[in-house]
Order: C-alpha cells, then sequence, then structure tokens
C-alpha cells in the first residue's frame, strides 16, 4: 500500500494529469460532477456527484456517424469521439460496482466498441466512503463502501491518501507516480454504517425467479400514479443504461448520435408498430422490474441497482426504488 | 396543521371523494403526491408536513377527468396554479373539492443540504424551529434556514377559489421576487451570457423542470414531437441553452404563475424560475401587472394587445437595466 | 419519392442580367428531389407554361418550383398552369429571383449566389407542400339587418331589390330610427320625415322584406353563408296581426304620464302607445313598465276600445330561429349622456337641452307644435347658445370621446340658421373649437348660416352655464377676440358627441366581429374593405363604423348591400386552402388560439379519444372552420403543443426554409 | 472593434405577405440595393413568425434575424402584427437577458408603399450585424459546415 500526504494532494493530481486526462469530483454538493483537473481544481466536499461516474465510459450523447450530402450524393464518414487514456478519481464504491453491471450488458457480444474503446483507456481510481448520507444503501446490496474494488482503491485518513492497486492497470498507474511512499493505513470505524437507516433493506421479494409475480402486483398502480414520467432517475442513475439513436438534420447532412433514453420516457422504444408500454405505469414498472428481476434473471441474481442513492434525492416526487422494494417486498413476505 | 388536514381527509374520503394528499417515505422530507381512496390508507400513511411542497395542482387535470370527486389540499401558490389550469379548460372544476390550505413556507431538503447538513434521517416541526435528527446527531436550526427559496419571496398567501379553507385567509404580499432578475439585468451582456452558459450547460435533458411545470402539460411537447422538426433529445451541443429553456419560458410566459416548481425539481440545480420571472416583469412593466391564475376573465398578456403597446425596440432602448 | 421540376426564368433580361440563369438551374438540378431543372427566356409566357405542363406530364413531377418574378406577381398564373396539368396548384412554390434578387444586386455572381439559396429554399418548402383544395360551402340565400334606421332600411331595400328576402330586427316598435326624429336635413333643408317615411313604407310593403320590430339578437352561431340566428321577439301585448293601427287605444288609456321617448321625454304618451303616426309597423305597444294592467292586473281599457280585439295581456316573448346567408350590423348611435358635464347646467336647468332635443322642440311633430318655446316657461327665447363638441375630440376620454361626431357642426349651422330664419328676433350664439364642413354643399351652407343669417359663431369653449332668475348665465371666452363673453341666454343647446348604439357592444361578441376602443365596428381595411366586418359574412352599415351623416349612412348602407348581394348570388362559396387546421391529438383544448383569432374560427368540441389499453378520454379540443379562418397563423403561434399550424405555410415548410437559407 | 471587412452576415427577413413582402418588391420595382446578405422568407402576416423560427434561424448559422409587417393598426388581418409585437417584445427581451446581442433581432413595420424604408432598414441591419460579426452565442456547432 503506498501512501502520501493529502497536502501533497495537488501534485499527485499534476503528476497523473501529465500524462493523460484526469477526472475528479468537484463542485458543489447537489451539482459535483466529475471534471476534468486543472490547476487549482479541488476536490467536492460532496460526497457523491450529482450525476453518476457511468459518463466517462458511457457518455449522454456520442457521435456514431456522419452522413455528408453533396447535391445527390451521401458519403458517409465514421464519427467516433476518439478514446484517450484517462484516469477516473474519486469514484465510490457503489459507482464502481456499477461498472460491473455496464460491462455485463455492453461488454458481451455483440461488443459495443465504443463503450468498450473508453473502457479500455480509462484506469479507475476508487475513494472509500467515511460519510454516508442517509440516503445510502450500497450495504444492503453486499457493496462495502469503506473497500471499493477498482483498478487503485484510495482511502483519505488522518493526513493521508491511502492508495491500494488492484490491477495490473492499477500497478502501472501507482509505479509511474512519484511522491508515493509505502504505508499501512489505519483501521476505519464503521460505526456510522451500522446506523444508516436503510441498511436492512430486504431484496428477498426480488430476482430473477417470482418474475410474473412481481410484473402482475397490484402495488404498481399506487407506486406510479404520481410519477410525472422525466428522466431525472434514468439520468443520475449509474445503472440506467438505455439509449435511443438520433439523426440531427444540419441541414448539410445528418449527424448520427446516440443519446441515452430514459424508459420514463411516453417515446422509449416506440416503434412504427406503437408504443409496448402504452401507460406511464407499464414503464415506470420496466425500470423496477428491470432492476431487481429481469438483470438478476440475466446475470445469476445481480441486482443491477448499487445503492447510490441518488434517485432518493433527486426525484421531483420522491418515488423511488427503496420505496418499490418496501411495498413489493411487504407483499411478498408470508 | 398536520392533524387538521388529516382529519379533513378522512372527513372528505367518507364523504365519497378520492382524497390527493401526501404518503410518507423513508424520511420525514420525502414525502410522495398519492391519491387516497381507503380509511386505512389516510390513518396509515397520510401525512402533511413542511416538506409537502410540490404543487400538487397539475395532477387535478387527470384527476378531474377520472370520475368522481377528488379532494385536493392547495397551498396558496398551488391556488394559482389551479385556477389558471381551470382558465385553460385542463381542470374540470366541478369534479374538484378544493381544500386550502394556509402556508407558513415550505421546507426543501436541497436548502437543509446546502445549509451543510449531511446524512438526515428525520426531522421534527417545532414552529419556527426544525429539529433535524442526522446519522451524527440531532441539531436545532431555524425552519427560515430550510425554506425554499420561492418560499422565501412568497409572493401571495391568499388561497384562491377554494370549497373551504383550513387556517386564515391571506393576503398578496409584497415580494422581493425580481430582485435576483434585477441583478442580472444589471451585468453587462457578456456576464449575462457567462451566467447563463454557466446555469444551462449543466441542463441534462430529463425535462423534470417541464413535467412538473402545470403550465406546461401539452398533451405533446414540440420537443418530444419528431413530427415537430424541433425535437431533440438529448443536451447534444447546445440545444437547451439556445432552444429548448428559452422556448419553454416562452411557451409558460403569460401563464406561469411563479410557483416554482422547475427550480425544485431540477437535479442540477439550474435556477430555471429566473427565466420565467424575467417573463412575468417584462410583462408587468410593459403591459400593466398580471399574475397568471389570479382570475378567470383577465385575457394572458400573450394572447391579449394595446394599440399603443411598446414596440419590440423598447429591449435596446430602455438598456440593460430597465 | 419527390420529383421536382425547377424553372428559372430570364425574365428578358429583367433577370438574367444578374443572374447567371443557367448556374442556377445547374445548381438546383443537383439538389435533393430535383427531377428536372431548366431555364428560359419568359417562363410566363404562353411558351414557357407549355414547358412546365409539358414535364410535369413527362416526368409526372409532384411539385414545381419557378424560379422568377414576385410570386405576388405570377403565382396564380403558374397555379393554373400547373393546375391544369393535372398538379395540385398548391404544390408550386416561387422563388422571387427577380424583385428581391437580380433588380436590387447589380454583381452577377453575387445575385446568382443568392438565387440560388432563393431557389433552394424553395426546393425545400416543396418538399414539404401537401396538395390542398379548397373547400366550398353553401350559402343560405337570406340576409339579416341588425337596426332599422335609415342605414338598415336602405340596406333591406337594396338587397331585396336584387331579389333576395331580408330580415330587419329593430329594438324598437317602429322602424325609422334617429332620423324620425330630425326636423330638417343639412344642407337641403329638405324635411327628414319626408324623404323617410316613404321608405319606411317601401319596407313594409317590400315582400322579400320581414320587419321584425320590437326584437333582439339573442345568438349568432354558424359563419359566412351560414349563419343561424336567434331573435327574441318582445311581447307588446298587442296582436300585430289584428292591429289596425286606429290609434284608439292610445287616446283612451288613463296611464297618461309615461315619459314619451320620441319626443326625448319632453312630453308625454299613455301606456299603450304608437311611438308617432308614420310609425312602420303602424300598431299600438302596451309599456309594460306602466300598464295598470299588466302591473295590477285592474285596468283593461284598451282592450275593450279595441274593436279590432287585437289586444293579449297575456301575450309571450317569441323565439324567432333563422338561417342567413350574410348580416349587417346598422346598429347605429346615440347621443352621450350629459351626466359629467354638469358645467353645462343640463341636469338644473330646462332650458339647457341637447340637439336631439331641440330637434324635437323645431318639429311640428313635436312637443310644442314646431313652435320654439323654452320648455321652462314656454316662452319664446330670444337669446340661443349652441355649444359645439360636447363630448367630442376629449383628450384622455374620461369625460367624453376622442373622436369627432362628425355631424355636429353641420346640424348646429342647420338649427342656428333655422331659428334665425323662423324668429329673426333673436340673437344666436355658437361656440366652436373648429368648424368643419367637408361634404358637398357643407361649408357653403355654413357660410349662409353666418352671411345671410347673421349666426354669431365664436371660436371658443363655453366655460360654465349658470340658471340665475329665469336666464340662463353663460360665461365663454372668445378666443380670436380675446376677451371674455358673458351673455344672458334663454337657452342653451348642446352639441351632444354620439356613441355607438349600446346593444352594438354585445351584438358584436354574438358576431365575433372586433370593434375599436370606442366601440364602433371595425372594418375589415380602413381603406379597402371599409364596410365588411373583419368576420366574413358580416357587414357594416351606417353609424355603428363610425360617427356619419344621412348621405353617408346611405352611401354606405348600398356598399353594405352590394356586398351581401354579391355573397349572396353565389351558390357556393370557394374557402382559401391556407387554412389553420388543429390537430386533435395535440391539442390541449386551452383555448389560446381562439383568443387570438380575429374571425371567430376556431370552436371547441368535447370528444372521445382512445387511449391506451382500450380506455377512452374526452378533451376539449379546438376545431378551426376553413369556411371562416383567413389563414393569417395567429393560432399557431399561440399554441404552445403545435397543434394548431396553417396549411401552406406549416411549421416544418418554413423551418425548411429557414434551414436551406441559414445554411 | 474590428470590423471583418470579409464577413458576410447572414440574415433571414420574415415579411408578412400583405405589406412588407410587398414593399420589398417595391424595392426591387425601384431597384433600390441592399446585400445580397438578407434572404426573405414569406409568411402570411407577421403574427405567423414563431419564437422557435428565429431560434432556429440562429441555430442554423443566421447572425441576424428581421421580421417585417404591416404597420401596427393596418394589419391585413386587423390585429396580427399586435400579437406579433408582443411576442417579439418579451422575446427579445428574453435573448437580452441571456447576454445575446440585442442588436441581431429587429422588428420593423414596413407597407406595401414603403419599397425605400425597406431597402434602408435592410442596408443598415445588415451593417449593424456585420459590425457585430459571426452569432456565436446561438449557434449549434453541429450545423457548422465544414
Amino acid at each position: 500500500m503506498k501512501k502520501l500526504p493529502l497536502s501533497q494532494l495537488d501534485a499527485l493530481f499534476a503528476a497523473i494529469a501529465e500524462k493523460r486526462r484526469l477526472y475528479i469530483p468537484a463542485g458543489e454538493a447537489g451539482t459535483a460532477s466529475f471534471t476534468p483537473w486543472r490547476e487549482g481544481l479541488k476536490l467536492t466536499d460532496a460526497l457523491n456527484t450529482a450525476r453518476s461516474a457511468k459518463d466517462l465510459f458511457f457518455p449522454q450523447v456520442e457521435n456514431l456517424a456522419d452522413f455528408k450530402v453533396t447535391g445527390k450524393q451521401i458519403q458517409v464518414i465514421e464519427n467516433r469521439d476518439p478514446a484517450e487514456p484517462f484516469v477516473l478519481f474519486g469514484v465510490r464504491a457503489c459507482d464502481c460496482r456499477s461498472f460491473d453491471i455496464l460491462d455485463k450488458v455492453f461488454l458481451c457480444d455483440p461488443v459495443d466498441t465504443y463503450y468498450q474503446a473508453r473502457r479500455e483507456q480509462g484506469t479507475v481510481v476508487t475513494l472509500a466512503c467515511t460519510e454516508p448520507e442517509e440516503t445510502c444503501f450500497c450495504t444492503a446490496l453486499g457493496i462495502d463502501p469503506t473497500d471499493p474494488a477498482g483498478d487503485v482503491t484510495a482511502w483519505m485518513a488522518e493526513g493521508f491518501l491511502y492508495l491500494r492497486a488492484n490491477t495490473a492497470r492499477g500497478e502501472e498507474l501507482l509505479s509511474s507516480l512519484p511522491l508515493l511512499e509505502e504505508g499501512e493505513k489505519p483501521e476505519q470505524d464503521r460505526s456510522v454504517f451500522e446506523k444508516l437507516p436503510l441498511r436492512d433493506l430486504d431484496w428477498s421479494a426480488f430476482g430473477g425467479e417470482r418474475m410474473m409475480e412481481r410484473f402482475n402486483a397490484p402495488q404498481w398502480a399506487s407506486l406510479a400514479e404520481s410519477c410525472l414520467g422525466c428522466g431525472t432517475c434514468t439520468f443520475v442513475c449509474p445503472t440506467c443504461q438505455c439509449y435511443d439513436i438520433k439523426d440531427f438534420n444540419t441541414g448539410g447532412g445528418v449527424k448520427r448520435y446516440r443519446c441515452w433514453d430514459s424508459c420514463m420516457y411516453s417515446d422509449f422504444t416506440l416503434m412504427s408498430a406503437g408504443q409496448p408500454r402504452p401507460t406511464q405505469l407499464e414503464r415506470f414498472r420496466q425500470r423496477f422490474m428491470h432492476k431487481l428481476v429481469y438483470y438478476p434473471a440475466n446475470h445469476e441474481g445481480e441486482f443491477g441497482c448499487v445503492g447510490c442513492g441518488r434517485c432518493l434525492q433527486k426525484c421531483p416526487i420522491s418515488m423511488n426504488i427503496v420505496k418499490v422494494a418496501r411495498a413489493l417486498g411487504e407483499e411478498a413476505k408470508p | 396543521m398536520q392533524e387538521r388536514v388529516k382529519a379533513k381527509a378522512i372527513e372528505l374520503l367518507e364523504s365519497g371523494c378520492r382524497v390527493l394528499g401526501w404518503k410518507a417515505g423513508e424520511f420525514f422530507y420525502d414525502v410522495t403526491p398519492a391519491v387516497f381512496t381507503s380509511r386505512e390508507e389516510i390513518e396509515r400513511d397520510f401525512v402533511f408536513n413542511p416538506f409537502c411542497g410540490a404543487n400538487q395542482s397539475k395532477y387535478l387535470i387527470a384527476e378531474s377527468r377520472r370520475g368522481g370527486r377528488v379532494a385536493a389540499f392547495l397551498k396558496p401558490c398551488d391556488t394559482y396554479s389551479f385556477q389558471q389550469l381551470q382558465k385553460e379548460h385542463r381542470i374540470l372544476r366541478e369534479n374538484v373539492y378544493a381544500v386550502g390550505v394556509q402556508c407558513p413556507g415550505m421546507c426543501d431538503m436541497d436548502a437543509l443540504r446546502a445549509a451543510g447538513l449531511r446524512g438526515v434521517t428525520g426531522a421534527e416541526d417545532r414552529g419556527e424551529k426544525l429539529l433535524v435528527h442526522t446519522l451524527r446527531g440531532d441539531r436545532e436550526v431555524d425552519r427560515s434556514l430550510a425554506l425554499s427559496e420561492r418560499c422565501r419571496v412568497c409572493k401571495s398567501k391568499k388561497l384562491l377559489d377554494c370549497d373551504e379553507m383550513i387556517g386564515q385567509q391571506g393576503e398578496e404580499l409584497v415580494s422581493t421576487r425580481f430582485t435576483e432578475v434585477e441583478r442580472l439585468e444589471a451585468m453587462t451582456p457578456e456576464e449575462r451570457f457567462a451566467f447563463w452558459r454557466g446555469e444551462l450547460s449543466r441542463c441534462i435533458r430529463c425535462n423534470a423542470c417541464r413535467n412538473v411545470c402545470p403550465a406546461c402539460s401539452c398533451e405533446k411537447c414540440v420537443f418530444d414531437n419528431p413530427a415537430s422538426g424541433a425535437e431533440n433529445k438529448a443536451p447534444a451541443s447546445s440545444f437547451e441553452e439556445n432552444l429548448f429553456h428559452i422556448i419553454r419560458a416562452f411557451h409558460v410566459a403569460g401563464r406561469c404563475t411563479d410557483c416554482g416548481e422547475c427550480s425544485r425539481v431540477c437535479p442540477q440545480h439550474i435556477p430555471l424560475h429566473l427565466l420565467n420571472r424575467k417573463f412575468i416583469k417584462d410583462i408587468n412593466q410593459l403591459y400593466g401587472p398580471y399574475q397568471a391564475g389570479a382570475d378567470l376573465e383577465t385575457r394572458p398578456p400573450l394572447v391579449d394587445f394595446q394599440q399603443d403597446d411598446p414596440e419590440p425596440s423598447i429591449v435596446g432602448e430602455r438598456g440593460t437595466n430597465p | 419519392m419527390q420529383k421536382i421540376g425547377v424553372f428559372v426564368c430570364w425574365c428578358g433580361s429583367n433577370i438574367a442580367a444578374t443572374v447567371d440563369v443557367e448556374t442556377v438551374s445547374d445548381a438546383l438540378a443537383r439538389e435533393p428531389g430535383v427531377v428536372f431543372s431548366t431555364n428560359y427566356q419568359y417562363m410566363c409566357s404562353q411558351a414557357g407554361q407549355d414547358m412546365i405542363q409539358e414535364k410535369i406530364r413527362e416526368l409526372g413531377l409532384t411539385g414545381v418550383v419557378i424560379c422568377s418574378c414576385s410570386p405576388r406577381m405570377h403565382e396564380a398564373t403558374f397555379r393554373r398552369a400547373c393546375e391544369k396539368a393535372g398538379l395540385n396548384p398548391y404544390l408550386v412554390e416561387i422563388a422571387n429571383i427577380r424583385e428581391q434578387c437580380s433588380w436590387i444586386h447589380k454583381d452577377k455572381a453575387v445575385g446568382t449566389e443568392k438565387a440560388i439559396i432563393l431557389g433552394r429554399a424553395a426546393i425545400a418548402k416543396v418538399q414539404l407542400n401537401a396538395p390542398l383544395t379548397a373547400g366550398e360551402s353553401p350559402v343560405t340565400k337570406r340576409a339579416l339587418v341588425i337596426g332599422g334606421g335609415i342605414a338598415g332600411i336602405q340596406t333591406a331595400l337594396d338587397i331585396a331589390e336584387a331579389g333576395f328576402p331580408v330580415d330587419i330586427v329593430e329594438k324598437k316598435p317602429t322602424i325609422g330610427g334617429k332620423m324620425t326624429q330630425i326636423d330638417k336635413t343639412f344642407p337641403t333643408l329638405d324635411c327628414a320625415a319626408c324623404i323617410l317615411t316613404p321608405k319606411m313604407v317601401d319596407a313594409a310593403q317590400n315582400e322579400k322584406i320581414n320587419i321584425i320590430s320590437y326584437a333582439q339578437v339573442e345568438e349568432v352561431a354558424g359563419f359566412v353563408g351560414n349563419f343561424s340566428v336567434k331573435i327574441r321577439k318582445r311581447a307588446r301585448f298587442v296582436d300585430e296581426t289584428k292591429c289596425t293601427g286606429c290609434g284608439l287605444c292610445t287616446e283612451k288609456c288613463p296611464q297618461k304620464n309615461v315619459p314619451n321617448e320620441f319626443n326625448q321625454g319632453l312630453d308625454n304618451r299613455r301606456a299603450i302607445y304608437i311611438p308617432f303616426a308614420q310609425a312602420v309597423p303602424k300598431v299600438a305597444t302596451i309599456d309594460p313598465n306602466y300598464c295598470t294592467m299588466l302591473k295590477t292586473g285592474k285596468c283593461g281599457v284598451c282592450s275593450k276600445v279595441c274593436t279590432a280585439g287585437a289586444i293579449d295581456y297575456r301575450q309571450q316573448d317569441e323565439i324567432i330561429q333563422q338561417e342567413y346567408g350574410a348580416i349587417v350590423a346598422a346598429t347605429g348611435f346615440e347621443p352621450i349622456s350629459m351626466e359629467k358635464f354638469d358645467e353645462f347646467a343640463y341636469s338644473q336647468s330646462p332650458d339647457v337641452v341637447t340637439s336631439l332635443e331641440f330637434e324635437r322642440l323645431m318639429n311640428a311633430a313635436g312637443p310644442t307644435g314646431g313652435t320654439l318655446l323654452r320648455p321652462s316657461d314656454g316662452k319664446h327665447p330670444h337669446t340661443l347658445v349652441f355649444v359645439q363638441c360636447v363630448g367630442s375630440r376629449c383628450d384622455g376620454g374620461e369625460k367624453g370621446k376622442p373622436y369627432c361626431s362628425k355631424i355636429c357642426c353641420m346640424y348646429t349651422a342647420k338649427h342656428a340658421m333655422l331659428t334665425r330664419e323662423k324668429y329673426p328676433d333673436t340673437e344666436v350664439y355658437v361656440f366652436y373649437i373648429d368648424v368643419r364642413t367637408p361634404g358637398k354643399n357643407f361649408d357653403e351652407f355654413y357660410r349662409r348660416a353666418v352671411e345671410e343669417y347673421g349666426v354669431h359663431y365664436v371660436k371658443g369653449m363655453v366655460g360654465k352655464v349658470a340658471p340665475e332668475n329665469g336666464k340662463l348665465k353663460v360665461q365663454a371666452s372668445d378666443l380670436l377676440g380675446g376677451r371674455q363673453l358673458h351673455i344672458d341666454a334663454d337657452m342653451v343647446v348642446l352639441a351632444a358627441a354620439i356613441e355607438p348604439d349600446r346593444s352594438a357592444r354585445p351584438l358584436a361578441t354574438m358576431l365575433t366581429a372586433s370593434m375599436d376602443t370606442n366601440d364602433f365596428f371595425t372594418e375589415a381595411h380602413p381603406k379597402l374593405r371599409p364596410v365588411e366586418s373583419p368576420t366574413a359574412g358580416v357587414f357594416l352599415s351606417g353609424a355603428c363604423q363610425g360617427p356619419k351623416d344621412i348621405p353617408e349612412t346611405v352611401a354606405q348602407a348600398g356598399a353594405a348591400a352590394a356586398k351581401v348581394i354579391g355573397l349572396l348570388s353565389r351558390d357556393h362559396l370557394t374557402c382559401n386552402p391556407c387554412v389553420a387546421e388543429s390537430n386533435e391529438l395535440m391539442c390541449n383544448g386551452c383555448s389560446a388560439c381562439e383568443k387570438v383569432c380575429p374571425y371567430g374560427a376556431i370552436t371547441y368540441i368535447d370528444k372521445e379519444f382512445r387511449g391506451p389499453n382500450r380506455t377512452t378520454l374526452v378533451r376539449r379540443v379546438a376545431q378551426v372552420n376553413p369556411a371562416v379562418c383567413q389563414g393569417c397563423g395567429a393560432c399557431t403561434v399561440a399554441c404552445p403543443s403545435g397543434a394548431m399550424d396553417l396549411k401552406g405555410f406549416s411549421n416544418a415548410q418554413i423551418m425548411a426554409e429557414v434551414d436551406a437559407i441559414c445554411k | 472593434m474590428q470590423v471583418n471587412q470579409e464577413f458576410r452576415p447572414t440574415i433571414a427577413a420574415f415579411c408578412c405577405n400583405w405589406c412588407s413582402y410587398a414593399g420589398a418588391d417595391l424595392a426591387g420595382t425601384n431597384r433600390l440595393q441592399y446585400p445580397a446578405d438578407v434572404k426573405i422568407i414569406r409568411i402570411p402576416c407577421s403574427c405567423r413568425l414563431n419564437p422557435l423560427f428565429i431560434l432556429r434561424a440562429f441555430q442554423r448559422g443566421a447572425d441576424g434575424v428581421i421580421l417585417c409587417g404591416c404597420h401596427p393598426g393596418d394589419c391585413h388581418y386587423t390585429t396580427g402584427n399586435y400579437y406579433a409585437r408582443r411576442r417579439m417584445t418579451l422575446l427579445f427581451s428574453m435573448l437580452d437577458y441571456l447576454g445575446i446581442e440585442r442588436e441581431r433581432t429587429r422588428v420593423e413595420w414596413v407597407s406595401a408603399a414603403e419599397g425605400a424604408k425597406f431597402a434602408e432598414t435592410m442596408n443598415e441591419f445588415v451593417s449593424t450585424v456585420a459590425r457585430l460579426g459571426e452569432n456565436r452565442r446561438l449557434e449549434d456547432l453541429r450545423c457548422k459546415s465544414e
């Protein structure tokens, strides 16, 4: 394990940024985001960014191809945003777990090469949590916020930054950096995590097993009734992975891009034959069924939620996965 | 207040109404709008606390068309939206039993978080104070600290068009709500441009502002409609800065009651209300005071005119600080 | 797939001199969707049109773009030509490369480049053009004239003359209007009754004209060619078909103290009355506010004396529902109330009268039998003061009207002249701001009053009138003489401003016809369409459109009739196909479009829609009546959802042009 | 400010069919010159101009947008330009508030008889916009042709 006085954090960042782009969580609580590091940029004091770290691998908008029209000729131009090596510092345990979930979707056959390119170029430095929010429930999903995964795990304690490489890529990063000394991190006080109000969420009613029972649960109607159909939950969610492909007519051609879609939107998976989920109830249900039933059914019981709590904080009407879990979980109890 | 509202909810339910109210959540603050149809539900889940700030009038568009009567608890500012939506024939008034609830200002979790409170697991309403429970122990804070922006500059405590009231009827207030608009107007164009670029470029086009807005209740939004030619689904390039938010504000100009929901729900904390307030301020100055939703009769300023209205060149003539 | 033909016109050298037409047609040939592009010397010539038609037939063109002069010049020509070749005329677009390009640029390269861009914009638009068909709506061949004054009578007579049935709705018991109250007319001084009453009789006897008196319009639905009108005919408690107009009842009625409105309340009539001897219809009417029988059930004298048995105390209001093709508003005017002009002591002294009252005092059929006597003591007045512009041309408008009432200068001159003629022993003063006499023989008339009749015209306003010892102390300024005048007058006559009849405002609402701030009806165009309302099928006759004298009123009445005849002589109306259209699936029913529509073309219906999962939902949605819509597009911008769009100038079409231009 | 001699602005001019479009035609008939940068789009009435079209023009690379309509009181449809006037006043004020150069937008009432005024207005507007330079604040980079 390496260590570095926190007073030298800026120097460390500068050293990383010398060779590759470095993103760190910066900004005020509520709007903090992963921001390209520049001289003087400070780490946010917020626990987490408003949008998740998935943006760096799966950005909200991404160019796919251009079609240039000259007279009656159409030329297809590959227009991939170039992937360059980068380091993502300060990813929390929850967001880090979300990469595993996204990998299972985008890196399985057929591989999403746009995602893959970024994934291969990115080195993830996670940061252990010490001050959780009341909305945190990663522990209820088997994640240890004090010992996150990633290529490198970082801890901040007693004036030092401790770093541990978990992968070859992590080793490579650490070995390239100056200023680091050997050191062991002190034992962390975990008592605050024991006080988290959502730590004991019961997920036993979910998983791939009881699909139709959950699908037909009567509770969906009252859960969905006040949903506004905005995309906030999906856009702040680290594991939402749906996208749409759109064409933008520039006048001189077409720019084809993909962008995040939201199952909350009325045109979600709209096809020429119509909308397979015509009501908000069905779209609302889709979101939670996907995370809590379909995804586990396809991925050995792993849930599509990492307990980051963003949807709890951001939903305009305070409807969220925890309330869904409670309502449907209650039902399932004998 | 909680007990009176709850008792009224039960009474109205038993008189045959469905009741639009608030359902308790995990914490004190995460209440969800809900329609109650049984006494058990109300007794178990119904809450009315300082965090019940969302404007529920928009739900009445659908609820008033569902058959039967629906009862709703509306704060003064909600009643303006309620009346505006009637004016636009969206809410069927005869199917709504409106209970006006006088309001001391509503709290906002984001305001508490901005005040540095973290890990808030609960709170107790103690009148002027709020006792906040956190993961690291309890803290007592002034209720004013927790008030949302719109409540700090509340424009009216008047309850409009209610079938009944809980609490006293209030008055229109002298509000300082245009101060921030004035501050921006006083800037140079470059500063204003930088300010708005900074704010609007955070937009993730989640549409929360639009979907929560009572005025934005179009059957189909132009920005969602591929046939409109103006559709744009994602924050690609500068579409939100240059089109979406300007047109959205324009579409609700003269109809926006300044309820402030757009800013409340924005996950990126963009002060969208400052766009709407600019229109309101301009309308008041150029065409005479107008408050959307204040009555059912007055023609909204954008579907009205006077022969001697000022010319558009007034924008240049009056300078940056009108 | 679109097959667009582009035809670039040289217009001789008008275009070709500053636009390289060859380059333009070549460049446009390469645009998406274009299958043919050429240029020609005179595209509008027969040879040019033949070429367009030939290419439409040969290539099966789906759209045509003509780069030529302004569409205001030849759009119709080219549309017709294309239509003859089987292409819908609305699939033709014009790129204006003459007036808006070749003629305003000198540099050929610049002109050519711009012409290409304008051509591209037209191509982009025509790609989105839809074939439009002008709809037709039938015309009900019957006209309604609202108001039975000289304006309404003349309009009705002229329409009837052309063979169309016409109804006159008059709110008073008789037609005739204000002109019946007038004694002599300027500038000829012929007797008003002598020229009006024969017209009233003509109207009554014309079998095409149906007079519905003592009645008011209650509801108007429909649109041009197809109005449906509900008329309330008030109970007059006398059977019109039986009453012979003998007048016996009006002599026997014991209720004698009813102010006689025909004489401006200067004398009294009975509770059952015929307004005046030449009334049309000449039937009695019971005034329910004064009739003892109707109020208390005790009396019945009229019933007893009526040999025709026409009295019917139980008569009810009658509702008449009728269809019309055209409606003429001829609601006329009334003098404004003198309430706010206390400086003239109108309410303090009966000897201060309005001009219309003076008119009755001078009239042989009036309360004094035509002898000028002071209302207060019935004595002959020796000094008369006429005050002009009372309530006219008032700035600020709180007290009076901002406009000039137009007729006062002339009738005051008439009154002054008549007074001096009949009573040479009188002194007559006229106080004026300006004397306005812009009419045929008007100025001569005024000068006769001054020069031949010795009327004292004083430029200046009367400041105060104070009744004192049977006299009226008039305090006034003489602006030209630069002095204050004090006149002891016997009578003061106020030339009260005129305003639209009070019934006009609610009527305008029913007709969705627009009004100005003074409640005069607005014309469709102040210069070019002065007798039409902007609402199609509604026409304006007389003073309801603005202050007018009799000849002007009659002229306008005739003009309105001509417009009505033009409309009614058609079996069908062809509608402008470039009208607004509401997409019901997107309509919110919010009424914004309806509010900005100047024509009342938008109505709402509750319509059932299929929702998801076999549900249904009733929503309020806008509907545009294509026969009424004129295609301005105000509604399309008021509509936030874009449900309202304009055919021929759709959102998508305009944005396509924008894109092409800004590319 | 440095004036770029080479810069030619793109101007979209929306003209109502009855007055201003005819006024533009009259300018042409009288051979009154104004820069080719102005491209006219014919609309039935000034009230047909949706603010969306203006922003669209800027998005697509317009440097200035001008609306011409009948003089207030002379609208062919009686009231259209009154509505247009309110809409444009508020929109322009909003653009100003957002820091967009207010000289890039303009409304001018031009009758069918005012060919000279039309040409004059366009000359003046083009030079004003040319002085401001390229519209960078409202453009959409996707529409930049390379």
